[in-house]
């Protein structure tokens, strides 16, 4: 079963940017994402999830390193500056290529 | 000792148990539980009432109320801009928060009055629609200017289509439509249950207003005092267009505290996104860790009396 | 204006929300706990009856009941697979939900009857029991054959311990054992809340059904038409077999309403796994999005109409 | 049959639900939703009484009720460590559960005395509040020894300010202070509801104790011997200590439950953390797949039925 | 302090699946998973966590390379074509290999 | 757009522990974690997240590999022998080298 290398990205931040992210994910070409709610902790204080207004959301895309790479460079420009946000990326291997 | 409301207790309690740093988190789908039906049960009433009532809102009244939301942030703004020397994004973000309304703050007057069997404009639930959005709208004017990198088509848009704003018109659309009657098998639920659901959602609020409450420390005296002051000047001005609207004392009083409230759910949400620049933590310890309380403690007695004296 | 059924409005609210993409999604553990009370407080409802009746239900009432469930599947398959030129899996699929039942329209058809104190058999809830699962085992058959790829046990047990029926006969049994008195510490709570958990339910349902509309376009006019026939088609059979067994009205007008009603959870979940190949959006958005608002709205005033003029 | 309580066929049906397999999953956010208003149901209840009420708690009760915490947990202990042969954290472990309470307990006999009018102090609650904390400490005294790797004063502020004491605290304390007619409006809430929500309550807990009934096989019968004869060791010593104190017939009953009961949330979450090589399967499964049913279904009526007839 | 190399295999699908997928995990020898809700898009449309019927589940599997393979062949076999499902892998660190 | 390599550790144990662990993370110099609620199986058991009590949860930290080295080991010694726990690790890269 051949395995193809592909890129994972992904982004916590506010949930409160969840429209808007996905508008954005959308206008970029990605198709296809997983979400889940979260919590934690950076350098913008501590965020809950008990009240809808201060969680965090997770966001993985696994994609084409170029669009991982135009993804993770459009975030940084429009949301680092004011948003509590990290992103990272990872090498992944998936079954289907054609998905992603 | 019969003086002191129990939902007001529930808030408090949720202070103190924040403060103390208790074990008491509520998950948030208790707190969407506990909102939508508090919303819906307001709607419902008023609707009910307006099934009642023969005769509709004057346009001069709807004038009045909108006329606070579009004009009631400019003095805000000043003051946060000129005597709070706060940045422009900060200023318009206040005066979008202070010039909107807090829901929960009329649910409390609501109570409020009905305990005391004090009567109010059954459309007083209109005036929170009415009240809600323009304000935030100005905010983002004030901070943006009229740019173009505003969608303000899409983002008024989303504005109206608020979960606070869609339950209470389709609370009101139902309680309308189907009367003091047809709605009788529902009002053991939305009327009979309210005030044991508003302290549920009070002692929300208390534990998410304690921990916000560590903020203030940081951000120094300016934003205790300004959440202190403009309530003051919101209830005044709302007092004003209340007697000049010719409203009942009652409803004077709601309109002031209205006015006097601080929204903390539709406009953070919408200046988040909107004015990015502005410092969430500045507008939302203003309006929720002291305004709020400020305002169900003590403001709303305080408005009423004044109403009542005005009135005379 | 007293016509209008508050529950029902709170539907049509959540259907125009929805489709006006407003902000209001309800988080899941809001709809467990609505949809949990609601099974639960019908099965109570139910025992309670039962603990005052003294007859218990007729061996040919319960042929009579099962029959629906094993054979209103048939023509179902056939109208699908001839007229809709769908696949055997889709039309397996359908014939599986339109033979099943739907708990929210029973709620909705037993607040109907109560609120114009028109009687029932108290045993109802048994019949939405017996309903609940032969429909789906003759859909997974129509789509596999008597194949031994299917689990057959595995497959009828994990359907007969599914959510709903075992809520509805624990509040059955509960409320056979515990009598009308012995309840009656938890009547305010199951039956004064009922009509009110209703409305909140039903305001999901409509976002639920209001969010499966889009799907609707993509299929066609067919999916329509035939969500709209088939509850006539249902609703035929079940007075048929109500007049048959000499039920009341108001009981022939329930069987009725549960033959017309379509499943959207226990068959989907179902169908899902043992009928993968079905395309589950077609099914889903038949019975949601068409067949329910069609029952709830027009079908249960019309069918209890045919069954007090047939009755006769 | 009237005989049977409702909310305790609630647990039963949990019960064989759970042990069924069937699919009847209530999400968490359910289960702190119920459990928080019963708590505060509870508090509020007392707290109302207490207001009605003039004398305060004797401080002979205070010592008395601490006492049991205090040494309970002793023979708890030393049963476990001797006929058991259980190490010594596991020991310490069931001292700490069986020494301390079992909130969910409390609102069955609650239930138990008002639907039989038999009254008890109204101080009760305080009973619960003073129960929770010391034989936890106590166990792990037992276990640690007075070690300095056990942050001692941390641990205690975090067991004082864990979610039921401080829910039941605040009740009270709302009660108090608002008293009988101050609480009028959120009685239908609060005091209205209070049966069915505990049915709701009873029946996660049978569902959650049926998923713990597996290690029970796994753990041998010892585990299911101690969790049949440690209430009734509790509940003698309840009786006796509220006979000393002179308390009536019903608290006399409620103080013999407490005893008997067991902790299944406050002592697991506390053990779990300071005594981490127990094994936290054996003390939940004993407290809650063994003790919680025996004291709701048997053991209440044998403990009021004691007390009665020692009373005479 | 030594790290042993795994593969850690991540499946995203439907949450009314999870039943029938642990016990196939189960058959293949997995000793252990960890599942999260989730709510995504794809090639399947939008899923929506809101109805449990309509939500996502994120299953993380931590073993050797070999049974990875296996598992994720096994669920491309039955699931994929009917299924709103993805999966993809990569390599990491553990501490205790026994427990993998 | 430049990308630097970290570590993500990612850590899955009873939910109960949270409170100590985050408390323990702090005093290790860690300055961002995001927490998700979990469930799963392991070598202890069956964890399910309906009873809070039961749950797990799931914590991942984004860091320099020493400090991921030295958090795992702190773990290792504190918690395996008692607890539910797992960990594994997976180097990634990273936009802003600073915030990690
Ligand atoms: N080093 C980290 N490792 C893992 N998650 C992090 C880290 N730093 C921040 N986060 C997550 O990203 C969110 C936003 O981070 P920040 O912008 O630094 O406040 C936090 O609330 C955390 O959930
Ligand atoms: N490229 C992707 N990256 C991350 N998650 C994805 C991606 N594609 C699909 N998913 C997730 O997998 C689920 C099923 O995918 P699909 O079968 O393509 O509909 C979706 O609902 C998403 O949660
Ligand atoms: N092989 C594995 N892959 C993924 N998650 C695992 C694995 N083993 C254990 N877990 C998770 O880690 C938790 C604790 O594991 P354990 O200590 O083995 O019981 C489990 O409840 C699972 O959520
Ligand atoms: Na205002
Ligand atoms: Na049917
Ligand atoms: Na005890």
């Amino acid at each position: 079963m051949e395995q193809y290398p592909r890129r994972l990205l992904t982004v916590v931040t506010e949930a409160v940017l969840e429209r808007d992210l996905l508008g954005e994910l959308e206008a970029l070409g990605v198709r296809g994402y997983t979400i889940t709610d979260a919590r934690g902790r950076g350098s913008r204080g501590t965020r809950q999830s008990d009240w809808a207004q201060d969680g965090n959301i997770r966001i993985e895309i696994v994609c084409e390193p170029a669009l991982a790479a135009r993804v993770a460079a459009r975030l940084r420009e429009r949301y680092y500056d004011h948003y509590a946000m990290i992103l990272f990326m990872q090498d992944v291997s998936v079954l289907r290529p054609e998905k992603f | 000792m019969t003086g002191i409301d129990p939902v007001i207790c529930f808030f408090i309690f949720g202070i103190a148990a924040g403060l103390a740093r208790a074990d008491l988190r509520l998950p948030g789908a208790i707190y969407e539980f506990v909102s939508t039906v508090l919303l819906l049960a307001i709607g419902l009433k008023g609707g009910v009432e307006l099934a009642r009532d023969t005769g509709g809102m004057p346009l001069v009244e709807l004038a009045g109320v909108l006329s606070i939301g579009l004009l009631l942030p400019l003095p805000v703004f000043a003051i946060a801009r000129m005597i709070g020397r706060l940045s422009r994004a900060d200023s318009a973000s206040l005066a979008a928060h202070y010039g909107s309304v807090s829901v929960g703050t009329f649910a409390v007057v609501m109570g409020y009055l009905t305990t005391r069997g004090i009567p109010y404009e059954a459309r007083a639930p209109v005036w929170v629609v009415l009240l809600e959005v323009p304000a935030i709208l100005v905010g983002i004017l004030l901070a943006r200017g009229i740019s173009k990198d505003v969608a303000w088509d899409k983002l008024a848009r989303e504005l109206l289509l608020g979960r606070s704003i869609v339950l209470l018109l389709g609370g009101l659309a139902i309680g309308w439509v189907s009367g003091p009657e047809g709605t009788q098998s529902i009002q053991p639920f939305f009327f009979g249950l309210f005030k044991g659901i508003l302290s549920l959602f009070l002692l929300e609020m208390g534990l998410i207003a304690a921990s916000h409450l560590p903020t203030l420390r940081r951000h120094g005296l300016f934003i205790a005092g300004f959440g202190l002051v403009m309530p003051l000047l919101g209830a005044g001005v709302g007092i004003l267009v209340g007697l000049l609207l010719g409203l009942s004392t009652g409803g004077t009083t709601v309109l002031a505290t209205l006015a006097a409230s601080a929204s903390y759910i539709a406009a953070p949400a919408a200046i988040r996104t909107a004015v990015p620049e502005a410092n969430p933590a500045l507008s939302l310890t203003a309006s929720l860790a002291v305004t709020f309380p400020f305002n169900i403690i003590f403001g709303i007695p305080l408005y009423q009396q004044l109403a009542v004296s005005l009135h005379g």
